[in-house]
């Protein structure tokens, strides 16, 4: 046989569902190693770290947030779409439960949290377009989000799972609007020049690790629940919004970066382009290499 | 006396022609230039400086009214040194991300974390500095104080300060450097201005070579800034 | 009028553990009056600094007590200034801000502090120097800004510690004369330590002789007669001639004697 | 000797207790402690200190025997202090943001990046320090040595360093404060152990709790190496 | 040998603009053999110490040259060493300690040098206080603890920079027959700058008399003659009370000169 193609892989070690779990199942479980693989797993912290790591060379594939991708590839660093792990959890623009709005449109003249540079960034600035004299500020992460809302120094805030669905359900939170965060795993092109064929190896790999992930659910929500301290309960709550968290079967499970997540891309990508925030609106069909 | 700066250019230079360094991480001098240009040309990179400078300036400056009193305080009386020292000690290494939450609910959002954490930086150079410079004041000196019975203000302007400088000067600079850093932490939380909010966005998409033209600008302002510190020592430690 | 009552002294121990360190000072009486100037002298360590210190306020008897107008000291106070051995002026001020230093104590107002200053200088000869740096300046010349300094303080009692030992013949003979001349105006107690005995019988109206471990005093001379008008006429002087043999043996003796005891 | 620590408890207790303080942003002093016996049970707490000590170790001991020896050079020659004294003070107020590039490139991802944040962070305050320390060495001292043409190594040891002793520790002390701030940056490159990968994680999972303890951790380390140093300044300044 | 080829010397200027800074010596020409010992004396401030100084290579002549045995002195080496004015003794060394450094320098290997430094410290009857630190001791003991430093050097040329001044007379005797005899046996050339007569005419061989502004030598006396065996025996000399009247004679003369030139 021949040897082990060896590949470093990152994913975000906590605060990012399903990326977490299948990174998890690739690391512990040796479905890489089956398909021919010597896996290096990196558990890091966010996408801005994962992308330089990608950038660097220092790794060759990542399991992000879409945002990600469009950077990367606006910024011209050539590299791959490989698969869609699905919904990692919703992300949604909301209020303190006791605050008096109900609407997008009634942010007139207040101020909503995001965090730039992340997947939270445009949809923050998407649906509250045409409000008059809405405020958009960036901060350094979830908690520093959250201490804002809670203490009224913000009126709305972005938020994502788990926090989200967590807060929701304590009645912290109210959600104003929301859509699914889709997840993406990213190939450096180096790679897939380096090792012909490793990609489709990998994907077959990738499949079979999602695969174990939800039909071995209560085992690597429990990994993930130990890592985050996050309740498992949560974990598996969030999870469920995923397409492929009932499935049964192999041939079920979908990890095709599909047309309309494609399409959300470009979208995007026009978007981060007209705000200026990227130099360049990339081509994403042609970057996606999905599985046979 | 430019001279590092130009080997390290060279170096940069001919590595990046030689196509050895990579753009991602470290583009070509040329990209940086062009940034630069293009940052200045739009006004961005100047009222980003001017912005930074003025949360740098004034969490730097309560730092120094702040710092540098306690420090003398603590430094001159043993009984205040017990009580606040280990409050102090245990606050000292307590990471800037750490205290973001609590800036935020003490201070809002807006320029008031940016100077509360640019202040928290620098704050512990300058006051630990000035302690120990207060700690080692000459014995001696203060007997000849004592003997004349100088006011406790006089012996504070006349010995204390005088003999600290060095030590004092010292612990500014470090103080200066230090707030300058926390200044990246402190503009992400709720600004759009700012060298350090240039540079995390920018980071964040992956145009180095706009971070690099934040790191020039502050770079520059710091050896700008000690340039001034050490003319300033020179002036005022001129008995040595 | 200054008044030491028996008094002991021993440093408090820093480093060897609980062994209580040795008497420096023991059973130290003397007395001085207004006006009066008493010269101590002894072999180097004996603990004459650490009288003066004594004295000053700087430093507190281990037992009995030092009082002036029959009142305890306490601590420093600007009515006991002493002229420090080894100077100790301050390298960050100038020969005249070392001396307004002692002006702004003593709470003249700013704009007088200059001129009274230079005035001071002048007493010790240093007004053309008085912008120099201590570390501009000759190690004579400091010891003279020291001398200036405790004048400035215009103290009840001047407490000198080898004053005049860096300055040459002719600047000590002018500095001596101009600060017996103020203390006698101004009915000052002088309390001299020096180790060169022209000047403490010059100056003393009374003589202190100290032995060492621990430091006592074992001899007083009473020097009010035969004292000649000027320092240098000293030499012609047979009562100090009388003086001086009579300090060597005696001196002479307590060496013999911590040899073998 | 405690008490700043009582008063500010009692006074987060009782805030706590009235309602008054938002617990996503400061839990009551209870539900830290639940979480702190947790942490400690689950061995994750000695473990995630341990981790982080090493990073914090390494980091901090290559300053200490990197900016240690050339503050001493720039210090003492002129020469040299013109020649690198311009890029020491670009580099200075660099923030350790702008540095993860290059780390990551440099150092790959692991505990490399860590070190170097950790080392960038302690090194300036001591490099200063020692600098300043090295520069305001007696003159006087030194022309006694040099009259005894005493060698360049005596001179070093039995001059310059216990001169410059009260300054350069002083450096160290603020050091590795920096050096424990700078390890939650640097435990967010790809490490899945240590304080500050405590404290970030959970901050970003909103486990306020967990936060309050890492910051505990990092602050009674802090108290203890102060401490430490503290009492090494005593024994080794001794003659002040 | 020893020879001062018309020295002149200005500090360089550091605050005051470009106006150049006064000469602080002018044209001091002198020679001293080895085993000669050459007393300096002159006013504070005249420019004794920078004299010594540039003899040491710490300061360097404006114009001129100092030459020993023929080649010019362009730095400090141990062969020509200091006892400086103030001590300068290293605060955060021990005694012994402050002993060893200068037996490292002359690379006596480590294990010999405590029992040398003693005997160092002994000849200045220190050897009790070898562990003790500086602040721990008084003016006059730090001060021999400089002499016991220079002497532990064992240099060709010792310069003393008024290093008995702080010392009662017993112990200035025993401290400088101990130092007159090693010299005289190592037949080292001594430059003594003092302020006190008694050890300039002892001790000297020769005196120069310097006067200020600008520094110079105006007299020198030949004293190999009239000298008593003991320095306490100088008052009944009558070559003493000769040289004594004619130093003060020349001393106000020029002071004189400088208040009405
Ligand atoms: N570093 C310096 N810079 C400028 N001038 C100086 C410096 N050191 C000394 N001088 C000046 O040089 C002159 C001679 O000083 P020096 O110390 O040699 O005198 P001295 O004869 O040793 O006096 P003393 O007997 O008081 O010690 C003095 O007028 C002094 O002001
Ligand atoms: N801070 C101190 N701690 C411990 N011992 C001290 C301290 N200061 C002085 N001594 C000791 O006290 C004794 C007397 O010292 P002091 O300075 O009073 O002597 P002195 O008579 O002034 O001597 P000199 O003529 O040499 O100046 C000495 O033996 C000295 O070792
Ligand atoms: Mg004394
Ligand atoms: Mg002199």
């Amino acid at each position: 046989a021949d040897a082990p193609t060896t590949v470093r892989i990152a994913y975000p070690q906590a605060g990012t569902n399903i990326s977490a779990q299948v990174g998890m199942v690739l690391e512990k479980t040796d479905i890489l190693k089956k398909n021919g693989f010597a896996p290096e797993m990196f558990a890091m912290s966010n996408g801005r770290d994962m992308k330089l790591a990608l950038v660097s060379d220092k790794v060759d594939i990542i399991m992000t947030s879409e945002a990600n991708f469009v950077v990367l590839l606006a910024e011209g660093f050539e590299s791959y779409g490989i698969a869609s792990l699905g919904e990692g959890g919703n992300m949604a623009l909301t209020v303190k439960t006791n605050s008096g709005i109900e609407r997008p449109d009634q942010l007139r003249g207040k101020t909503v949290g995001t965090i730039f540079g992340t997947s939270l960034h445009r949809p923050a600035i998407e649906w509250t377009e045409g409000v008059t004299g809405v405020k958009i500020i960036s901060m350094p992460n979830i908690g520093a989000l959250v201490a804002a809302l809670e203490s009224n120094k913000i009126d709305a805030a972005m938020l994502w799972d788990p926090h989200l669905t967590d807060g929701v359900t304590k009645g912290s939170f109210r959600v104003l609007r929301q859509e699914p965060l889709e997840l993406i795993a990213i190939s450096s092109k180096k790679f897939a020049e380096r090792n012909p064929g490793a990609l489709e190896r990998f994907q077959k790999g990738f499949k079979e690790a999602v695969f174990y992930f939800v039909t071995n659910k209560q085992q690597v929500n429990k990994w993930y629940s130990e890592v985050s301290k996050v309740d498992y309960k949560l974990i598996d709550k969030v999870s469920r919004i995923n397409r492929n968290y009932d499935k049964k079967r192999l041939e079920k499970i979908d990890i095709r970066i599909s047309p309309t997540f494609i399409d959300k891309m470009k979208k995007t990508g026009a978007f981060l382009q007209a705000h200026k925030i990227t130099t360049k609106n990339p081509a994403i069909e042609s970057a996606v290499r999905n599985p046979k | 006396m430019f001279s590092p700066f130009v080997i390290a250019l060279l170096l940069w230079g001919g590595l990046s022609a030689a196509g050895k360094i990579n753009p991602f991480i470290l583009p070509p001098p040329i990209s940086v230039l062009r940034a630069l240009v293009e940052a200045l040309a739009s006004g961005e990179l100047l009222q980003g400086t001017i912005s930074s400078l003025g949360r740098v300036g004034t969490g730097f400056g309560i730092s120094l009214i702040t710092a540098i009193p306690l420090g003398v305080l603590v430094g001159s009386s043993p009984g205040v040194r017990n009580f606040v020292a280990p409050l102090l000690n245990f606050l000292r290494p307590i990471p800037p991300l750490a205290w973001i939450p609590l800036a935020i609910l003490w201070f809002g959002i807006g320029n008031g974390p940016s100077y509360f954490l640019t202040m928290i930086a620098s704050f512990f150079p300058i006051l630990t500095n000035t302690i120990t410079g207060v700690e080692n004041v000459s014995k001696q000196h203060l007997a000849v104080a004592h003997c004349f019975q100088a006011s406790r203000t006089s012996i504070l302007w006349d010995i204390i300060i005088p003999s600290s400088l060095p030590m004092l000067i010292s612990g500014v600079r470090t103080g200066f450097g230090f707030a300058w850093m926390a200044v990246v932490a402190a503009e992400m939380i709720a600004t759009r201005s700012g060298l350090g909010y240039l540079i995390y966005t920018s980071q964040d998409l992956l145009k180095t070579d706009r971070v690099l033209v934040g790191m020039l600008v502050i770079g520059l302002i710091g050896m700008l800034a000690d340039t001034l510190l050490v003319w300033l020592h020179k002036r005022l430690v001129h008995w040595v | 009028m200054l008044l030491l009552d028996c008094v002991n002294f021993r440093y408090p121990h820093k480093r060897h553990g609980n062994e209580l360190s040795p008497w420096v000072l023991k059973d130290i009486c003397f007395k001085a009056d207004a006006g009066e100037f008493v010269s101590v002298i002894g072999p180097s360590g004996c603990g004459k600094s650490t009288l003066l210190a004594l004295i000053s306020g700087l430093l507190r008897p281990s037992e009995g007590r030092v009082l002036v107008n029959g009142t305890e000291v306490t601590g420093p106070s600007r009515t006991r200034v002493m002229i420090f051995q080894g100077h100790l002026v301050f390298p960050w001020k100038s020969a005249v801000q070392n001396i307004e230093f002692v002006l702004k104590s003593r709470g003249i107002p700013r704009y007088e502090r200059r001129d009274m200053a230079l005035d001071y200088l002048s007493k010790v000869r240093l007004e053309s120097f008085a912008d120099a740096y201590p570390h501009q300046l000759s190690g004579g010349m400091q010891q003279r800004i020291g001398i200036a300094r405790a004048l400035a303080a215009e103290p009840e009692i001047l407490l000198l510690d080898e004053p005049f030992s860096s300055l040459d013949l002719v600047t000590k003979c002018a500095v001596i004369d101009e600060l017996k001349e103020i203390a006698t105006q101004m009915r000052k107690t002088v309390v001299l330590v020096t180790h060169n005995l022209d000047e403490a019988f010059y100056i003393g109206h009374r003589v202190h002789l100290m032995a060492a471990s621990p430091g006592r005093i074992t001899t007083t001379f009473d020097l009010t007669e035969g004292k000649p008008e000027q320092l240098l006429a000293l030499g012609r002087s047979r009562e100090f001639q009388d003086f001086k043999e009579q300090v060597s043996t005696i001196m002479n003796g307590h060496q013999e004697e911590r040899i073998h005891p």
